[in-house]
Order: C-alpha cells, then sequence, then structure tokens
C-alpha cells in the first residue's frame, strides 16, 4: 500500500565537537517495522530527530522514494506524511483528547483560515472530514469514552494512546515512534506491542521504533539496527542483531565469547 | 432550544437600550467595545499564548483611522480599518515571533510607546496630546452618538466578534493556537506553521481591536493618546484574564469589569480605590482562579449540577435500576 | 522630529557620557536584583521598582516629616523594602500558578496595588528627595564631577563587581546556581530552596531600595517615579538575557549611556523611538540561539 | 448544534453587508452650534428646582496632588457663602465635582456623568487643559454653558466652542507676555525653554516667538517626554546653547528633576516659569532650587493691597475660617464667582439666558482675576498676566496684571 523508501545515506549530525550521529546509511522498506536499539547515548533519538526535522543534518542525505527530503523542514516532512512520537508525551495537557486527536488533522488539506473563520462551505466539509476520521481513531484506540476528558486527568498509559491517535488519526507513511512503552509496566508494554501490530496490519505504514525491551522489539519489529556511539554497529534480522557480539557487548555489557 | 435562548437573548439585550437613559446606554456601548476588543486579545494571548501589551495601540489604530477619515463613507473606512490593522499586526508580529514571555511583552509595549510617541508629534494630523474630535457617523436620520443609535450599532459588531471567537474554536486555525500555546514542540510534530499562525493570531486580534477602536471614536465622538497607552493595554490584559483565558464569554465579563468597576467607584466618588482593587483582584485571580471567573462560574456550575444529580439519585434509587 | 540638535563642546559631550553612565551605574544595582531573583525563581517581578519607592518613602518620612538621623532613617527605608520584597515572595509569588505569563499578571496587580496604596498613604504631591552628594562637585576640565554621579557609578559598579563574585566564587552562589539548574537536585544536596528564593528576594528589595533612593536625590519622589526607570532596566535585561550575567550588567551601563547620548544629540523627547531602533537592532542582528529564554526538555 | 451555529454565522455575515451599504451614507457632524445670543426664557431645562442650582465640574482630584481639591474648596466656600445668604434668584446652589484623573476619556465619561445622571443646570470651572478639550465637543453638542474653566489652550476662547467662558490666559499669551517682560527689563542674551512635548510646548514655543520677533534673540526650544529618567542631556544642551534664560513648563516632578539636573553640572540661568510654578506644595518642596524663579501670575496674590483684593480675602477668610491658601483656592473662588455673576444677572435660569447674560459681562472684576469682559463673539473672557517671583518660601509680584 505504502510506496514510499526511506533512505537515508551518510547521515552525520554534530552539535558542536559531539558526533551524535555517523555516517548512518539505512534503508527502511515500505510497510516494514524498524527497531532502533542501543544504549542511552548512542544517537536513537537524534536519528529520529534527523528523520522527522527536529535537527539540522550536519551531512548526508534523507530520501523518500526518489525526492530528497534533506532539506526540508519539520513541517514540510509532516505534509509527506513522515510522523513523530516523543520520548515524553508531548500533548496539551489541559485540553480535551479530542482536541488533541484533532490536532493530528493539521495534515489532512486544511482550508484557509479566512474560510475557517467565516464557515465558508470548504469548512463545511473539512469540520466533516476531520471529526469522522477523529471519532473513529479513537474508537479504534478504544479512547471514546475519554473524548471530553482533560489529557491531564488520565493516567500516563492512555496518553500515550492520545499522542499515538494523534499521529495516526490522518494516515501516515512514516510513524516514528521514541520509546513507545516508556515508563509502562511490562503488561502495558505488552499492549502497546500488540496495539502497534494490530494497526499496522490493519492499514500499513513504515514504522520506525526506538525501543529498549528486547521481547517487544523480537515480536513487533520486522528488521532492526544497532546503534552505538552515534555510529550503526548491525543491522538485520531482530533475532540476529540482538544476538551480535557488538551489540551484546554495547548493549547488556558482555564481552567477546570466546 | 439552544436558539430560542439565543432569540431571547438578542431580544432582550436589544431592547435594553429603550428601557434605560442614555447614560447607562452609552456605558453599555463601551463594554461592549472594550469586549471586542479583548475578544481579540483573547485570541493572540488567551489562546496563542503571546503576551501582547499593544491592544490599546490597535485599538487607538482604528479609532484615529476614524477620526481622520470622517469625509469617507462608512463602508470604506471599516474596510481600511480593517486593512490596516491587518498590516500593523503582521508589522508588530514579525519581529518579534523569535521572542516569547517577558521579551515579547516589553517589545509590544515599545510598540505601544512608538505609537503613543507618533500620534503625540504628529500633531498637525492627529491633534497631538489635545486629541481630536470625531464628528459623529450618520446612520439614516441619526447618527452614531445619539446613544440608541450607537448601542445597535456596536451591538451589531459585538454580536459578530462574540460569534466569530466561537466560531475559531471549533476550527482547526483555533487548535493551532491552542497548541502554539501549550506545546511548540507537540505543535511542530503535527506540522503545525508556528510562524504563521502567530502572525495570523497577531493580526486578527489587531483586527477585533481595530473595529473596536474605530467604533469608540465614532461612538465616544473623541480621540486623545491616553486612551491608547500602556494602562489600557494593561487593563486589555486584565480582562482577558480576569474572566477567563480562551473563553468568548470570559473576554465580555472582563470587558464589564474594566468599564463598569470604575465607574462604580466614580459613582460613590472613591475613584482612586479602583486600581487599588483592581491589583488586588488581579493578584487573587491569577493566584486562586487561574482559569479565570468563566472557569469559576462553570466549575460552581458542575459543582451544583452534580449535587443535584446525587439528590435525583438518592430520591430515586427505589427504583429498579 | 526636531532637528538634530548641534553637539556642543567635547567637555558637555563629556559631562553628558558621564550623567549617562551615572544612570546606567543605577539600571546596573536593579537589574543585579531582576537577574538573581529571575535565575533562582525564574520570576520577573513587574512590582520591582515599587518596592523601592516605598523604601524611599518610608526613608523619607522618617527623615523629613519624623526628624529621625538621616542614616537611620534611610537604612530603615531600606529594611521595610527588604521585607517587603520577602513577604512578596512568601505570600505571592510561591503560589503562582504554573502557567506561561501567570508571574508577570501577578506581579502586574502587585504594582497597580503598591502605586495606588503609596498615593494613597504618602499622598500624590512631588518631593524633593535628600542631595546625596550631588551639590558636590569638583571642575575638571570643564566637566563638573559631581559627588552625586559618581555616588551612582560607584554603585553600579560595585553591584557589577560584587554580583560577579558573589555569584561566581562563593558558595551561596554554587547553590544559587543549583537551585537554578534543577530544584531537586539542589534540594538532594542539603539546599533549603524555598528559604533560599525568600532570601533573594529580600536581596533584591535591598537593591532596589537603595537605587531608588539615589534616583529619587535625582529627580524628585512620588509614586511613580521609577516606572520609566525600571521599563529601562528590564529592555538592558532583555537585551543581554535574564539567564546570563556580564550581557544583561553591561546592557544595563549601555541603555543609560545610550539613552542619554540620545537625548543630548537628537532631543530629549527622540529617546523613545532611540530606544526603540536600538532594541529592533539587536533582535533582527542577535543569533537566534542568544534570544532563546529556555528548550523545552529533550525532544 | 453545529449546523444552527453556521447558520447563524451566516445571517451575522449578511447583516455585515447590509449594514455597510445602510452606512455607506457619509458622515455628519453633532449639530447645536448656535451661538445662543438671544435669551429664550421659556427654554426646556435641567438642573434648575424651586429650591436649587444644580452646578458640575470635573477635575483631576486622585492623581494631581491637592490642589484640585483645593480649587473645589474655593468654589464650595464661595457659594456656601451666596447660599447663607438667601442663593441665587431665591435657590441654593449645588456644586458636583468629579474626579477625571486628567484622563481625556474618563473626563468625557464623568462629563456625561454630570450632564446625563446628576442633570446639572450648567458646567461651573473645571480644572486640567486636556481633559477639558476632551468635554469641550460634548458641551458643544448638548449646547451647555461652561464657565470659566481653568484649561489654557489655544484651541478655546473662541466662537470654535461657543458655549465655553473662558478665563484663563492660553499659553501663547501667557508665554508671550513674560517673554516680553524679561526682554524689556533683564537684556538677556539668549532663551531656553523646555516644554511637555506636544501642544503644551508648542503653544508655549509659539507665545516666547512672537514676543522675541526681530529682537534676534537665540530660543532653543527642547520638548521633553515627562518621567525622563536621565535630565542632565536636557541640562547639558541649554547650558552648551549659551542661553541666560530658561522658561519651563514641565510637570511639578520633571521641572524639580531638572534644577537638580542643572545644579549637578553647575549651569544656574535665570529662570521663568508657567503659572501652576507658584503654587504653594511647589515652593515647599522644590523653594530652594528655585530661588528668582520668575511665574505666570494668573490671579491676584492674596496680600495685594487692592481693595478688591482685599474684600475678597475678608470674605474668603470670614466664609471658612482661614485664609485663602493660594492658587487654588483663589482659582475656585473666581470660578464660583463668575458663575454667581452669569446666573444672578440671567433674566431666566434657562441655559440660552445665562450665556446671554455672560455676553453682557463687560470688566467684571473679582478681586483675583484680571477684569473679565466677554460679547456676542468673545469667549476669552481675560487676556492679562502679572508676573511673580520665588523668593523664599513665598511669592512676591514684580509686575502686575498687563495684556498682551
Amino acid at each position: 500500500m505504502t510506496q514510499a523508501r526511506l533512505t537515508v545515506e551518510d547521515l552525520t549530525v554534530r552539535y558542536g565537537a559531539l558526533q551524535a550521529v555517523r555516517d548512518i546509511s539505512a534503508t527502511f522498506q515500505p510497510d516494514s517495522i524498524v527497531g532502533l536499539i542501543g544504549p542511552n547515548g548512542a544517537g536513537k533519538t537524534t536519528l529520529l530527530n534527523a528523520l522527522s526535522g527536529f535537527t539540522d543534518i550536519t551531512s548526508g542525505r534523507v530520501r523518500l522514494g526518489e525526492r530528497d527530503i534533506t532539506r526540508l523542514s519539520g513541517q514540510a516532512r509532516v505534509a509527506l506524511g513522515i510522523v513523530r512520537s516523543f520520548q515524553t508525551v508531548r500533548l496539551l495537557e489541559d485540553e480535551s483528547v479530542f482536541l488533541n486527536v484533532a490536532l493530528g488533522c493539521e495534515r489532512n488539506p486544511q482550508p484557509t483560515v479566512v474560510e475557517q473563520i467565516f464557515s465558508l462551505p470548504r469548512q463545511w466539509r473539512a469540520r466533516r472530514r476531520d471529526l469522522a476520521a477523529t471519532y473513529q481513531i479513537l474508537d479504534t484506540l478504544g479512547l471514546s469514552e475519554f473524548a471530553g476528558r482533560a489529557v491531564a486527568e488520565l493516567p500516563y498509559a492512555t496518553r500515550r494512546l492520545v499522542e499515538l491517535a494523534r499521529i495516526l488519526v490522518v494516515h501516515p507513511e512514516v510513524v516514528l515512534l521514541d520509546e513507545p512503552a516508556a515508563g509502562s509496566d511490562r503488561a502495558e508494554r505488552d499492549l502497546m506491542g500488540r496495539t502497534l501490530r494490530q494497526l499496522h496490519a490493519r492499514e500499513p505504514f513504515t514504522m520506525i521504533v526506538v525501543e529498549h525491551d528486547v521481547d517487544v522489539v523480537r515480536k513487533l519489529c520486522s528488521y532492526a539496527i544497532a546503534l552505538d556511539s552515534g555510529a550503526m554497529i548491525a543491522s538485520g534480522e531482530p533475532d540476529v542483531v540482538l544476538e551480535n557480539d557488538r551489540v551484546q557487548e554495547a548493549y547488556f555489557g558482555v564481552g567477546h565469547r570466546a | 432550544m439552544r436558539i430560542a435562548a439565543s432569540i431571547v437573548v438578542m431580544a432582550f439585550v436589544g431592547l435594553l437600550p429603550f428601557a434605560l437613559d442614555s447614560y447607562w446606554v452609552f456605558t453599555l456601548s463601551e463594554v461592549m467595545i472594550y469586549a471586542i476588543a479583548t475578544i481579540g486579545l483573547d485570541i493572540v494571548f488567551g489562546r496563542a499564548g503571546q503576551l501582547s501589551l499593544a491592544q490599546a495601540s490597535f485599538f487607538g489604530l482604528g479609532a484615529y483611522l476614524a477620526a481622520l477619515t470622517t469625509t469617507l463613507p462608512a463602508g470604506l473606512q471599516f474596510l481600511l480599518v480593517v486593512a490596516t490593522a491587518m498590516i500593523a499586526g503582521a508589522v508588530v508580529a514579525i519581529p518579534t515571533l523569535r521572542l516569547s514571555g517577558l521579551r515579547l511583552a516589553l517589545v509590544t509595549l515599545l510598540f505601544g510607546e512608538l505609537f503613543i510617541w507618533a500620534l503625540d508629534h504628529l500633531g498637525s494630523l492627529t491633534g497631538g496630546t489635545q486629541g481630536l474630535v470625531v464628528p459623529a457617523l450618520a446612520i439614516g436620520d441619526s447618527n452614531s452618538q445619539d446613544p440608541t443609535y450607537g448601542y445597535m450599532l456596536v451591538l451589531f459588531f459585538a454580536v459578530a466578534a462574540t460569534l466569530t471567537a466561537v466560531q475559531i474554536s471549533r476550527t482547526q486555525f483555533g487548535r493551532r493556537l491552542l497548541a502554539v500555546r501549550d506545546s511548540e514542540v507537540a505543535a511542530r510534530s503535527v506540522g503545525i506553521g508556528l510562524v504563521r499562525t502567530k502572525v495570523a493570531a497577531f493580526m486578527l486580534s489587531a483586527i477585533f481591536a481595530g473595529v473596536a477602536g474605530w467604533l469608540y471614536a465614532h461612538v465616544v465622538g473623541f480621540v486623545a493618546p491616553p486612551t491608547f497607552d500602556l494602562f489600557p493595554s494593561v487593563y486589555f490584559l486584565i480582562a482577558v484574564i480576569l474572566g477567563g483565558a480562551g473563553r468568548v464569554a470570559g473576554s465580555w465579563l472582563g470587558a464589564a469589569y474594566i468599564v463598569l468597576i470604575p465607574q462604580a467607584f466614580s459613582i460613590i466618588g472613591q475613584s482612586n480605590l479602583f486600581p487599588i482593587l483592581g491589583g488586588g483582584v488581579l493578584i487573587l485571580v491569577a493566584l486562586l482562579l487561574p482559569g479565570g471567573l468563566m472557569d469559576g462560574a462553570t466549575r460552581t456550575a458542575g459543582w451544583i449540577r452534580a449535587r443535584y444529580a446525587a439528590m435525583r439519585q438518592m430520591s430515586s434509587n427505589r427504583r429498579p435500576a | 522630529m526636531p532637528a538634530v540638535l548641534a553637539v556642543g563642546s567635547l567637555g558637555n559631550t563629556l559631562q553628558v557620557i558621564l550623567g549617562g553612565l551615572a544612570t546606567g551605574g543605577l539600571y546596573a544595582v536593579l537589574l543585579l536584583g531582576v537577574i538573581v531573583v529571575f535565575q533562582v525563581s525564574k520570576n520577573v517581578n513587574f512590582a520591582y521598582g515599587e518596592l523601592g519607592v516605598i523604601g524611599a518613602f518610608v526613608g523619607y518620612v522618617l527623615y523629613s516629616t519624623l526628624h529621625w538621623p538621616t542614616p537611620l532613617a534611610l537604612a530603615l527605608g531600606v529594611a521595610a523594602a527588604v521585607v517587603l520584597a520577602a513577604v512578596t515572595d512568601l505570600t505571592l509569588i510561591r503560589r503562582i500558578p504554573d502557567r506561561q505569563g501567570f508571574d508577570l499578571v501577578v506581579t502586574l496587580g502587585a504594582l497597580l496595588l503598591l502605586t495606588a496604596g503609596t498615593d494613597v498613604v504618602f499622598g500624590s504631591a512631588d518631593r524633593q528627595y535628600l542631595n546625596l552628594f550631588s551639590d558636590k562637585a569638583r571642575i575638571v576640565g570643564g566637566v563638573y564631577i559631581n559627588a552625586g554621579d559618581l555616588l551612582s557609578l560607584g554603585l553600579g559598579l560595585v553591584a557589577l563587581v560584587g554580583g560577579h563574585l558573589i555569584v561566581n566564587e562563593t558558595g551561596l552562589g554554587v547553590s544559587l546556581r543549583a537551585s537554578a539548574e534543577d530544584p531537586a537536585i539542589a534540594r538532594s544536596m542539603g539546599i533549603d530552596v524555598l528559604s533560599l528564593r525568600t532570601a533573594v528576594w529580600a536581596a533584591s528589595g535591598l537593591l532596589a531600595a537603595v537605587a531608588s533612593m539615589v534616583i529619587a536625590s535625582r529627580l524628585v519622589l512620588d509614586a511613580r517615579y521609577m516606572t520609566p526607570v525600571i521599563i529601562n532596566v528590564f529592555i538592558a535585561g532583555m537585551l543581554g538575557g535574564l539567564d546570563r550575567y556580564w550581557p544583561p550588567m553591561l546592557a544595563a551601563f549601555g541603555v543609560g549611556l545610550y539613552n542619554s547620548l540620545a537625548g543630548y544629540i537628537f532631543g530629549s523627547d527622540a529617546s523613545t523611538p532611540a530606544l526603540f531602533i536600538l532594541v529592533l537592532a539587536v533582535l533582527i542582528i542577535a543569533p537566534k540561539r542568544f534570544l532563546e529564554e529556555r528548550h523545552e526538555a529533550r525532544a | 448544534m453545529i449546523d444552527n451555529g453556521r447558520r447563524l454565522l451566516a445571517v451575522g455575515s449578511i447583516l455585515v453587508l447590509g449594514l455597510l451599504v445602510a452606512c455607506g451614507t457619509g458622515s455628519s457632524s453633532g449639530g447645536g452650534t448656535g451661538s445662543n445670543a438671544n435669551c429664550n426664557t421659556s427654554q426646556p431645562t435641567q438642573g434648575v428646582t424651586s429650591s436649587q442650582i444644580t452646578l458640575g465640574e470635573t477635575l483631576p482630584l486622585t492623581t494631581a496632588g491637592p490642589s484640585p481639591q483645593q480649587t473645589v474648596d474655593g468654589s464650595q466656600a464661595y457659594y456656601d457663602m451666596i447660599n447663607a445668604a438667601g442663593g441665587v434668584k431665591g435657590r441654593k446652589i449645588k456644586l458636583i465635582a468629579r474626579d477625571d484623573q486628567y484622563n481625556p476619556s474618563m473626563a468625557l465619561q464623568q462629563m456625561r456623568n454630570l450632564v446625563q445622571q446628576d442633570k446639572i443646570f450648567a458646567v461651573a470651572g473645571g480644572q486640567g487643559t486636556p481633559n477639558f478639550l476632551a468635554q469641550a465637543p460634548f458641551l458643544n453638542t448638548q449646547a451647555v454653558p461652561a464657565i470659566a474653566p481653568y484649561a489654557p489652550s489655544s484651541e478655546l476662547g473662541n466662537m470654535k466652542y461657543p458655549h465655553v467662558y473662558m478665563t484663563s490666559v492660553n499659553y501663547i499669551t501667557e508665554f508671550q507676555i513674560m517673554t516680553r517682560r524679561v526682554l524689556d527689563n533683564f537684556s538677556p542674551k539668549g532663551f531656553g525653554l523646555v516644554g511637555v512635548q506636544g501642544n503644551v510646548g508648542d503653544d508655549s514655543k509659539q507665545g516666547m516667538k512672537q514676543a522675541i520677533g526681530s529682537s534676534g534673540k537665540p530660543l532653543l526650544y527642547i520638548p521633553e517626554q515627562p518621567g525622563t529618567p536621565d535630565l542632565t542631556p536636557i541640562a547639558t544642551q541649554l547650558k552648551s546653547s549659551g542661553a541666560d534664560w530658561v522658561f519651563l513648563i514641565l510637570t511639578p516632578s520633571d521641572t524639580g528633576g531638572l534644577l537638580k539636573a542643572m545644579q549637578r553640572i553647575g549651569y544656574q540661568p535665570r529662570l521663568a516659569a508657567w503659572a501652576g510654578m507658584s503654587d504653594q506644595t511647589y515652593i515647599d518642596q522644590f523653594g530652594d532650587l528655585s530661588q528668582g524663579m520668575i511665574v505666570a501670575q494668573e490671579l491676584a496674590l492674596p496680600d495685594a493691597s487692592d481693595p478688591d483684593v482685599q474684600k475678597y480675602v475678608q470674605q474668603f477668610t470670614k466664609q471658612t475660617g482661614r485664609a485663602p491658601s493660594g492658587f487654588n483656592n483663589s482659582l475656585g473662588w473666581s470660578q464660583a464667582e463668575l458663575t454667581v455673576k452669569a446666573l444672578q444677572d440671567a433674566p431666566a435660569l434657562t441655559r440660552s439666558c445665562v450665556e446671554y447674560a455672560l455676553n453682557q459681562v463687560k470688566d467684571f472684576k473679582t478681586g483675583i482675576l484680571p477684569p473679565i469682559t466677554f460679547g456676542a463673539s468673545e469667549r476669552q473672557g481675560v487676556n492679562a498676566v502679572g508676573l511673580v517671583q520665588i523668593e523664599g518660601k513665598t511669592v512676591k509680584q514684580i509686575a502686575s496684571f498687563k495684556s498682551v
């Protein structure tokens, strides 16, 4: 269904003297689920930031399909369907779940501000379309009952789902998730993993997930990339990558097996 | 049901000028004029979170445009005010885009000071510190400075402003404003253009203030710099916060407060007490009711409803569920 | 727009520079209070200048009406401002809800309340304050080196250097910076963050009172004389950035000097546009990173 | 609900368009600019009952120190005296003074209060220029006579505002007379003028220019923004211009601040200032910096030997139990005196008849103001100022009233 193949070539991001990400080349196949693993400070979040346009790229290229998007702003990448979540939930805490999710409809073509304010016909159609999409994703994620509640009143795991709903309310091409299960317990992690798999099965999209939990990576991902100190040290099938010696060492501090 | 209630309210408000004496009719017109400008500030501050201390300058811009273009037809004046306010809003917004909080407040304050400075120094045009007389706007066989006609004129625009503000809450643009206020990161992650949204908010709020100023000049009949300096800007801010940021009804409450309470104090001959009360109320509301009076009212209503529901429950708990 | 006034002799220009630096020195004293308060509590106090006004007024009433000895009267005036500043923190600032702009709103309310209160309590007539040495001068090369100007300049330099030493070279400074960086970590280090905050507010009251007394001696005493002064102080803080030290403190001297020179060269009523142009120029030239107040936590 | 809201908005938009079309007929000015040269005894009126005449005024009671209240006290003392003697045409006079905070909008609001709520018959007195200027157009449209407001301005005192009867000299005249006086007596080398930027400063400059004329004396005019935090540049500019006479028309606080700045740079020119600086509250605070300052005098000093002045001082003292305390007491008394004369002379207690009586006033001596004369098209009743000088803690007369 998705045609866009996301590729990075020799990607480097430098903050002053620090090379947060260096010379990474990878291809993210359409509709695949890719796990990004590695210890803290390995550059996983920086890579997501570089893919989503939240940080400037020092050198290298990012392509979506044939299109070079290296210089595109985050806003322009969202318009192409590259959307993301954050390690800590970013929601409008005082506003309702409904409003937070509807915010994601920004990716639908919206009428001009003048049309919106004067409620001209294009705005009627846009509003009907956005309301329907919002209620549908709320329903899919089981959030309907919370639609009118302020986000701040909800438990953390539910807020994670609200953020996910905001990303998925308009069907995305590429979804970048930064530790979607951070701060959750075992059961919540498993639930999040299952939910992601189901959503992906229903309407496939390319998904890149930063995840620490080895089990989640094994069950969820079709591909894995391991980073250490900004560099890519292994990639391939999750089971193979996780067994890789350098990954074992970087990840678990285990030395080479003789 | 709501439509019926709206019609009753509108009829009541429309008939008010025939029941009150001209002084109170004029005072209510003033409340409505200030409500329009307050609703405008609520868009840029209450919703988009951009602390602006230039609202009275946009208000003054509209007022002085009215004073200087009295020979033009009213429709043309109105369009001119809207266009000029839009430009002014953008002019203030663009250099301040990278700023927030105190910095933004100070730069908008400087814009306001510059506006007053210009009024004072363009004496041949603006009447300088002495101000300008504004001839009444003819409406049929009466004019805008007749209290009843002035009231009707202002009422019309106040209703339009209120409906516009309500409509904004129902649009994606309205959601963009809140996102810009609450989390710029979240706003960017869904693809909201921060610059475009902030500039639009400033322009829109300037239009509201400009139109309010235009009405002010035609209804009051006199414009002078002190009506548009830093203090009124601060009072607009007070109105937004007091009423409840982001709430249209709150803007109305706030505007009523900043117009009627000083009057009440002057009627009892204690007008010097208003700033004291004003300062105290501002502190108390910000500390105790951060959502403003509207929020307080909503919460009280919710509490009463919950109690009422609980009582109903108790009285009916013998019936099968 | 008045025509550009001819700049007089070098002596006159130096005279204006001295006056501007003296005013800038007082701005620096005031700004030091704003900076430490901002760094430790992340709040800006609009009522800051008015605290100083009240201190100056208390001193005035004690020496002028009750005829107490002047040093004692002034000391008690400063003490009044210190207490008031601490009380402001204890009763108001601690309770401010965590929403953008609410510290400005609450302190704006305090400004209105205190200004109107000062009018009611002390009366709204303009009063002449103590000379504080401004009647003593020596002429050097056509320039009147006035003891009052030197006092202002000296206070500014003391604030500049003293502030630097306290913030950067003492244990107190370490505590301050720790609480500014992360109150939770500071608390775990055994620092009583809340008391420290109140102490910093009290210190800002001291600075405000001292500067306000000297400014009253240069202008007049009434309920409002500090308002235009404090706006210039905030502008200096804005130009330099309240989360830094040297840039804003030097900007305080700079704004005082710039304003006086602009007034001297282009006429007194050109100071508003002159200041506006300065601020706009800095906004346009300054790099983006310089203007960002704080980043949202890791994206 | 969604659709209803939309319909409401659509209706609103149509209404906007309709209104814009309806309003497209242009503007007209308010009516009522007749000069009321004739007395209409049957004119409908308000504020007059069989026992009382209600008058009103606005003043900056809370923002300009104690002085404006003293003006009200002065007027009230005169009305008390008249009321005790039976009032005017058998009616007691009631004065309502409202606070306008020196803010034009507030002033207009308060004038609406007075006319529409308190139903005053006429405006008697008042103080402050920008605040009164905001009220003048309203008074025009309502055709309410305003008697002797203290609002020195070149805008007033002419047939643009035919219902306003001025007894205060505008700043053009005041500074013209003062400058001429200095030119005649002190052979100045050069003039400086520091004035509040805007109309007040500009008027003063115009008056000085007219007096200096072709005498070739230089004049440096420095407009000042109220509340300037450093006044050294102004003082230095004056000093470097070589002006040995500096004229001031500033707020009392900025006057004090500028004199301090002059002191700091060792600059000691002769000083001259607008009438307000003869106020005792200013002299009490800043007298030491203002020794020898020449101040325009609009009202007679209470210690003058003129019999009319003596009569005023006597009456005031008898009425209040104390001597008049300065400018503002006298001002208020004189405003009330002219008002009562107009009411007494009026053939009937209607507004047009009171204006008819005012038009007949000729060389009326209050003992405080220079003789007042109005006419069918003369609204500036006084055109003369005297001069006083600050000496010690008081002022001394140095020149009697003189017209341009």
